[in-house]
């Protein structure tokens, strides 16, 4: 049996001071009536136990929103929300559920930024790697300065950060909707040489919901997910070169040969926690080697990506899924494409675990 | 966040000291004392220790305040290989005004706090590196 | 697609000073050579964050293990083990994967008492419940004296409680492997009135295993998953009788009469964090109305319950479904059944939520 | 675990203040300040405040420690049914070394501290409940 993406809903990613976690979830579903015609929910979140003190949040959510249907919770850090569409995918393919409401949420703006960055920072190995002093940020460096010793130039990163601000000026629920220069970067604050405020994803409050289905809506306003695949990393410290993203190029390297896919034509959704990810990423599947022009592909982070859009870490995959849905088969915001397929990618911390997803109209 | 001692304690070997897991079956090498090869899987591991001394492949320095330690930015941070050709992770020390630490400085492994819950708690040590004067 | 347990292992429920997450999780592994020869992993685990500062625990097991294979981490408080059996049945169901590893790991012990408590009080609800000091067994204890306003006699939960510690003597994994007379609760522990520590569940370390695989072992080594349910209950402020646990029972009662199923005759694994829960539940489905006789049911938590195998929080799901499994197909430390059927009930907190599953052998 | 200040300002009303949930769809009532209708889940709801009394439905004495709190056993807590037919589960207070809460009890509400952080961290303030002297 297949499994559809036959609706959906998010909310702006934002600084949501006057909304929790029960708040979000029910702002979503309001705006998504047949959301709640499910017979599962898989609820994605990162961060709930240390953010609001919460357990078992998805029961709670639950008997929140009034429902006795099935529920559970699903994390794998950043990829948190791809990992939840990968399991509705499979409760529905199973036959055992007719529809699966994904619902990722996420609420991170209730602690000074410091607190924040430090929860955020345990994706990573807290026994060898948060005890040592090592945060997100600091591989986002060793990663970027790797790539500049290749010959990428250090514009090459901003003009991904630029390209981001400029696609979420048109994307109604994107966190940060104006432009930035090219140099913007000179006057941003670093957070770890040569890695500044710039090159970052912008943290927020989110939550996203998706209907996945046994069977296809009627009209045309349904996709299809044809893959789902999740491929561990190597610790970045073992790592031949710290900016090779095995995980994330193998997964999309085999996505893109297997569908005949064009990463220039066909609408995506890259992980950019931090700009010299994508880049590297890029890179390695053989694109950007002459220089840094994103303008080549047509379709790329058309949301704004994390930078933009913005990264409510465990929901943020349930977004990317949400906007290639919306692409593939109405419009995103003032956005619209002519092409069949779409690809998510989903990654947490530098490629420690990553998750592709592909959606086909 | 509270720190555990005890969670603490049971890696001590590995932060105290720059333990390296060999594996018998893929004859590659690791840094921390582990149980299971992290390239192959295999379990035919044996630890050696480190002589301590390597040099810097890379660092960063890191500008922005990411937790509630005591510890605040600029810090600097990196990937050692050690002469025992194994990669490791952490913080770069007493380095002074005038010095550079870049890619190829020759470092040793020392032992320098990493974190304490409070003016009363428990002050947790473990290895960090440290330029090698060649004056 | 079917789903069937195919193999599993266990490591003793106890206080492992000596090992952290990833060394239960090697520890169980190693006991159960052909649990790696897998295509998903699905790890269950309720406190990590909490516990052990980690978040996407399942991607650091996956790399300490050396493994490239799918991972994710399912939670759902006192659930979780149960949650990722269901969703595993899924995930072979689907046809997507042929066999996955469902490894429950908690790691519990490495703080004083009272903040272990406060971990494990959050699987209520934390700004209504927790905020205004409503604890675990305070629910428990408002259950007890419910029942024993209805004509429950106090014995009644102490002979629970004996019965567990006597089954758990013959239980290899087992925390608590020792007999408790009738009356230690008398000079037991008061937690809240009149539930002592002797109704209270064993709080330990633990890690368990299963392969849930598309296809039955050749041999008879193997059961199917014929059901698996779970319900959302109430908050139990609300309920008409908070000794209704109505989700759970609701679930039982559906899993008995669809199944043909007695539960004097069947194996059953009850969920018995604190003596009144399977006491309320056992009367709510027509048992024990007479009295309080225990030995008319022949395969009730033959492992010694939550009470005295104990309660790896995110893992007693899987320890759980393990006990039941090799109930079935070979022995349980010394116990050997003749019956085709067996089940398995978990439940968090005061029935917030619950969930079945009937294994066939 | 640091209490979060704008987490507890969201929820100040219900904390504050005994605010009911009315479902203008199946007709039931239930504590707190609530978008949905947790029995039926209807949205169509309304929220009117409590006057505050009620009586007690069950209680119990918490003798264990089971947070880090200045708060220490033992405490009462309980499910109390307000005049209004709607439940509510909280704490006990103000009750004298001769008094005795139990079912039945006539009880109101009071504003009283929750929780802290620390000595000199902001202090939650909430509803408990407190016997009312009938003599
Ligand atoms: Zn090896
Ligand atoms: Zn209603």
């Amino acid at each position: 049996m297949g499994a559809y993406i036959v609706s959906g809903a998010v909310v702006k990613v934002d600084r949501h001071f006057e909304r929790g976690y029960r708040d979000l979830a029910y702002d979503v579903v309001k705006e998504c009536p047949d959301c709640l015609d499910v017979d599962y929910v898989v609820i994605s979140s990162a961060l709930p136990e240390l953010t609001a003190h919460q357990v078992d949040l998805s029961t709670h959510i639950a008997q929140w929103l009034g429902r006795r249907v099935p529920v559970v919770r699903v994390e794998s850090g950043e990829t948190s929300g791809l990992a939840a569409v990968d399991l509705a995918a499979s409760l529905v393919s199973s036959g055992r559920n007719r529809r699966v409401l994904v619902l990722g949420l996420e609420k991170v703006t209730d602690y000074p930024t410091y607190v924040t960055n430090y929860f955020y920072s345990l994706i990573l190995d807290y026994e060898f790697e948060v005890l040592r002093s090592v945060s997100p940020p600091a591989y986002a460096a060793l990663v970027m300065k790797e790539l500049m010793r290749g010959g990428v130039k250090r514009e090459c990163f901003s003009s991904w950060a630029v390209k981001m601000h400029e696609n979420a000026t048109s994307i109604p629920h994107a966190m940060l909707r104006f432009k930035i220069s090219y140099d913007s970067f000179k006057d941003s604050q670093v957070l770890a040489e040569p890695l500044t405020l710039h090159d970052s994803f912008a943290l927020g409050d989110g939550a996203a919901a998706l209907v996945v289905s046994s069977s296809p809506n009627t009209n045309a306003s349904s996709v299809e997910i044809v893959f789902s695949a999740t491929e561990v990393g190597l610790p970045a410290y073992l790592r031949e070169n710290i900016s090779d993203l095995t995980a994330s190029v193998k997964l999309l390297k085999l996505s893109l040969e297997r569908y005949g896919l064009d990463l220039k034509k066909v609408i995506t959704e890259l992980h950019d926690s931090y700009t010299p990810y994508p880049i590297a990423i890029l890179r390695s599947l053989g694109y950007l080697d002459g220089g840094c022009d994103l303008n080549e592909f047509e379709y790329l982070n058309t949301s704004g990506g994390l930078k933009a859009r913005g990264h409510p870490i465990g929901a943020t995959g349930v977004y990317q899924a949400y906007e290639v849905f919306k692409l593939l088969t109405d419009r995103l915001g003032s956005k619209t494409a002519s092409t069949d397929y779409g690809l998510v990618h989903s990654m947490s911390g530098p490629d420690n675990v990553s998750r592709v997803l592909i959606l086909k109209r | 966040m509270k720190l555990s001692p005890s969670q603490f304690w049971r890696i001590r070997e590995s932060q105290y000291r720059l333990i390296i897991t060999e594996c018998g079956s893929c004859g590659r090498k690791s840094v921390f004392k582990r149980s299971v090869c992290p390239f192959c899987g295999s379990s035919n591991v044996k630890h050696v220790e480190s002589e301590g001394f390597g040099k810097v492949l890379d660092v960063t320095k890191v500008m922005y305040r990411w937790n509630s330690s005591d510890e605040r930015p600029p810090l600097l941070v990196g990937v050692v290989e050690l002469d025992e050709g194994v990669r490791v992770v952490g913080e770069i020390v007493g380095v002074g005004d005038n010095e550079e630490v870049k890619e190829g400085t020759r470092v040793e492994a020392v032992l320098r706090r990493y974190a304490s819950d409070d003016p009363y708690g428990v002050i947790y040590y473990g290895i960090k590196f440290k330029p090698i004067k060649t004056a």
